[in-house]
């Protein structure tokens, strides 16, 4: 069993990317995934976070996660919105997220992730979809940790976004599996 | 098909348990006279459920369903909107319901069906209280009217029902009344073939509530026709037409003084009541005219 | 009930109906209610159809070919008095019932 | 069959568009929001024919359902807390009138205080109102508790509508992977819709629902509640046949390792797949634990509950909902009253209210007063199970008057 816990802000595509995460494991890589989003009463802007349950075998927990094994935070900023990226985390939990700035990656290091797996995926989504929502590309950050195929990822934002905005945001997933640097 | 005991002239039994002089009882044979046996109608409890019936008995020899008090409009929605996902666009569906059931309680109801166009034909008939539970006030008892919840009299005016339908721009809406059943029948089949919601609205004298003399029940209904109490008018097409419009009003007593619930009237608002009724005829006559 | 299901639901099969359900058409005997009863006077009577129409029980009828034109149910008819009332001959008189004058 | 990722909402909505509901009445509120607005989307796409009444308020909501259903066509509407709580008037309508409608209920609990999130309170006090109620576990069984239901709810010796209730978010937002079966193939299942009961046809007159004397009125009531004891077989009957052809089990009571059992904790909802997890921890540490999963609560399936924890010593309760004022929640009341006549002691345990999580912990902490009640160790339990030390200071708000 595996247990994710996605961080991000309302209008950054947190819970559509915890879909398309559960769709790639559950579609393509014949395993089972389930999203338990946390809906608060908060709007555009304000920190969110949804949980994520993987097993080989038809998942039976149905609750929040309190004990991460992965981490995904999509932006470097909710250290400074009262959001504890690091609670519950073990020894061996790994955080993927979105920077590239040492400064901020520094504040990160002192939480004892066992790894950290980072890359600009804003400035990937820019320079791929457009504009800077980085949903797609963190998800390939996400496979780019090993947790995940790049293959799988690529095929469910396919599914998500249909056509052209599917073709653009699997790229971007790619262009970030390939950059993605690890701590 | 319904088991028939009884042989009636049209779609309503005779023997119905509504009270003598019942103006409700005169409306429902007539827009059942034209509207025909291929009509589903939805009634709420009030005293338009006597036709329901009691038990195994219906007092009508078409399909019909009683709702909540509030929902009539809804049923009818409902109604509707399976008919037509059979395929049937024929069948006329006629909510039909007092004042209480339509401008108090279900007015939310009416206001959505209106608003989402459903093609349903609303009759609202209007008893100016609520008769069946023992004669309460409604927003559509007049001023000074006395009920059991307005003892000494109603203080503010009624709502305007009609003007509320044609506030949703429906295709057609009318006011009409008992003693002049031509013009109802007439009104009913325009309201039965326009494409979309209808909304007629018909003053119904009830002996018991407002306290007259049964044999009464189609003059008082012509009085307040003439005294400017009730404004016989529709709305079609985008415009409005006053189909009764005298040289001079009728003195209001002349149809106060033939009902008990205006007994109370003290002779200072005797002729504020007048003055009100006068210039509320020539305002609202001069607005629908003028297309305000 | 069953004879009703029959025709237009069940091909094959017949159901029983449950909830509550009227099937019967059928009047109650309110002429019994009556404490007056409308008289026609024939000499005056213009057969004008005005009391067929205002009626509220839908019980009389005006036929102009007879000479005791005016035929009321009075099976049904409450003596509600709306018919003499509107009479524009008033040629409709409300006598009280058990035959006493009025 | 194919997989798909789908959250509950989504699944009731593949439920009556493979169900091939005609006319929709639906009416939005959070958590169901996505039902409306998805039964929107496939009407205008046309890959549903079908009418779409966008009503004003969940009252028209149903009354357009119900009154749609009895014209002839099956009918369907979702709603969630405060929109169920103001059908109430109306779901009445609709099983007084032996309407089989199905609808999802997707559980919140009802204002005050305002709360967005889970809980079985809104279900819980529509119990008798005279609809039958399944409550899912998971997404998977969503779709199939409400394919199910059509059956049970049309079959001509129910006739009496159902609810298919799923957690506010933990399921209507939860998404996971799930078999939807081919349209043929339900069609096969469910049929055509062929109103056995009374219906509003012009060729085929009778007026519904008029006014019933006292005289008759018990014997409908009485008619009603012989629906309902005919239901369990039916459900049983229909839940064979969807083994048939899904090759899923459904079940009325689930029994999750019940039969080595020490103790038995009664479930429902969502909270059950987490109470399995931990289970399945609590044997891996050789403690016999188990759970017995409620899907049907109306009929309440007093025998099965005997059946499956007749024998057992320490049964524990698990209530979403506050059941104020009674001596326990509405399903510990319902479970004590199975088993009056057996030697069980039957705790109540309350939690999970207005969104607040069941986590394993919560469950754990259960399992364990439970244990220790049953080796004679502990004799209290903790009733309100997840609630604050500092309950009574909450808000705390001191003033002079």
């Amino acid at each position: 069993m595996n247990k994710l816990k996605f961080y991000g802000l309302g209008g950054q595509g947190v819970v559509t990317a915890a879909k398309i995460f559960s769709s790639a494991i559950s579609l393509y890589e014949n395993k089972y995934a389930i999203t338990v989003p946390a809906y608060g009463h908060e709007r555009r802007g304000a920190p969110v976070n949804t949980s994520i349950i993987v097993d080989d075998e038809p998942v039976l927990l149905n609750s929040f996660v309190y004990t991460p094994d992965v981490v995904l935070v999509m932006d470097d900023t909710i250290i400074d919105k009262n959001v504890d990226v690091s609670e519950g985390i073990h020894a061996d939990s790994i955080l993927v997220i979105n920077t590239e700035e040492q400064g901020i990656l520094e504040r990160y290091k002192k939480f004892n992730f066992k790894e950290i797996y980072y890359v600009d995926g804003t400035q990937i989504a820019v320079e791929t979809i457009g504009k800077g929502i980085p949903n797609g590309s963190m998800l390939g950050a996400l496979a780019g940790s090993g947790i995940v195929t790049i293959e799988a990822v690529e095929k469910a934002i396919k599914d998500m976004f249909k056509e052209k905005a599917g073709d653009i945001n699997a790229k971007a997933a790619r262009k970030a599996y390939e950059q993605i640097k690890k701590i | 098909m319904y088991d028939i005991k009884h042989k009636s002239k049209g779609l309503v039994s005779h023997g119905v348990s509504t009270c003598a002089g019942c103006g409700l009882e005169l409306i429902i044979r007539n827009v059942l006279e034209v509207l025909g046996e291929d009509t589903i109608i939805v009634i709420p409890p009030g005293c338009s459920a006597l036709f329901s019936g009691f038990g195994k008995e219906t007092a009508l020899k078409i399909p019909g369903f009683q709702g909540n008090l509030e929902n009539t409009a809804a049923c009818a929605a409902g109604i509707r909107a399976a008919l037509n996902a059979k395929g049937n666009k024929d069948t006329t569906v006629l909510a039909f319901a007092g004042d209480g059931a339509t401008v108090d309680i279900g007015i939310q109801a009416l206001s959505g069906v209106l608003e989402r166009k459903d093609k349903i034909l609303y009759v609202c008939y209007d008893n100016e209280a609520y008769m069946n539970t023992g004669i309460q006030g409604s927003s559509s008892t007049p001023i000074h009217a006395s009920t059991t919840t307005t003892p000494a009299g109603k203080v503010t005016n009624r709502k305007d029902l009609l003007q509320i339908a044609i506030a949703h721009d429906i295709p057609y809406a009318a006011t009409a009344s008992i003693h002049n059943v031509n013009d109802l029948k007439k009104k009913v089949e325009k309201a039965k073939n326009v494409d979309g919601p209808s909304l007629l609205h018909i003053h119904t004298p009830c002996p018991t509530g407002w306290r007259f003399n049964p044999a009464k029940s189609v003059e008082i209904a012509r009085k307040a026709v003439q005294t400017g109490c009730w404004i016989l008018y529709e709305y079609e097409e985008g415009k409005a037409k006053v189909n009764y419009k005298p040289k001079e009003l009728m003195p209001v007593e002349e149809y106060t003084n033939l009902q008990g619930r205006f007994k109370g009237l003290k002779e200072d608002e005797k002729k504020k009541f007048q003055e009100y009724i006068k210039n509320h005829f020539e305002n609202y006559v001069k607005r629908l005219e003028n297309d305000i | 009930m069953q004879r009703q299901q029959e025709k237009p639901m069940s091909k094959s099969k017949k159901y029983r109906v449950f909830g509550p359900v009227a099937t019967v058409f059928d009047s109650s005997n309110t002429g019994s209610w009556r404490l007056e009863r409308p008289e026609i006077d024939y000499s005056q009577c213009i057969k004008c159809g005005t009391c067929e129409r205002v009626c509220p029980a839908n019980v009389i009828d005006v036929l102009k070919e007879e000479k005791e034109c005016v035929v009321i149910d009075f099976d049904y008819c409450k003596g509600c008095g709306v018919c003499a009332n509107e009479c524009p001959k008033k040629c409709i008189d409300m006598v009280l019932e058990k035959g006493g004058e009025k | 069959m194919s997989h798909k990722m789908l959250d509950g909402n989504s699944a009731a909505v593949e439920a009556m568009k493979l169900a091939r509901v005609q006319v929709i009445s639906a009416y939005p509120i959070t958590p169901q929001s996505s039902i409306s607005e998805k039964l929107a989307d496939i009407v205008a796409s046309g890959e549903l024919k079908a009418e779409y009444v966008r009503v004003e308020s969940e009252h028209s909501a149903m009354s357009v359902a119900t009154a749609a259903q009895l014209t002839g066509v099956r009918a369907a509407t979702a709603t969630a807390s405060n929109g169920l709580a103001l059908m109430h008037e109306v779901l009445s309508m609709t099983s007084g009138n032996r309407v089989p409608l199905v609808m999802p209920v997707v559980n919140r609990g009802i204002a005050a205080p305002w709360t967005l999130w889970c809980e079985h309170g809104d279900a819980m006090a529509e119990r008798d109102s005279g609809w039958m109620q399944f409550y899912c576990q998971n997404v998977q069984e969503v779709l199939d508790l409400q394919l199910m239901a059509y059956r049970v709810a049309e079959d001509e010796n129910v006739l009496t509508p159902a609810m298919v209730c799923l957690d506010g978010f933990f399921l209507s937002h939860s998404m996971q992977k799930i078999d939807v079966p081919e349209q043929e193939t339900v069609d096969k299942f469910i049929g055509e819709y062929r109103p056995k009961n009374t219906y509003l046809d012009t060729k085929d007159p009778m007026f519904i629902c008029d006014l019933t004397s006292p005289g008759e009125y018990t014997e409908m009531r009485y008619q009603q509640k012989t629906a309902f004891d005919n239901a369990i077989e039916v459900i049983e009957k229909v839940q064979d046949e969807f083994y048939k052809t899904f090759k899923r089990k459904l079940s009325i009571v689930e029994g999750y390792k019940t039969d080595d059992a020490d103790v038995v904790l009664v479930t429902l909802g969502s909270m059950t797949g987490t109470a399995k997890y931990v289970v399945n921890k609590f044997r891996e540490e050789g403690k016999k634990v188990g759970v017995a999963k409620l899907t049907v609560f109306r009929p309440f399936p007093a025998e099965y509950i005997r059946k499956l924890l007749g024998d057992k010593k320490v049964i524990g309760v698990f209530d979403r909902s506050a059941g104020l004022g009674g001596q326990g929640g509405p399903v510990w009341s319902e479970i004590n009253c199975a088993l009056k006549e057996l030697d069980c002691d039957i705790r109540d345990y309350i939690g999970g209210l207005g969104g607040r999580d069941v986590p394993p912990a919560t469950i754990e902490k259960i399992f364990n007063e439970l244990l220790e009640i049953h080796e004679g160790k502990g004799e209290n339990h903790t009733q309100w199970i997840d609630v604050k030390d500092n309950a009574m200071d909450i808000r705390q708000v001191i003033k002079n008057v």
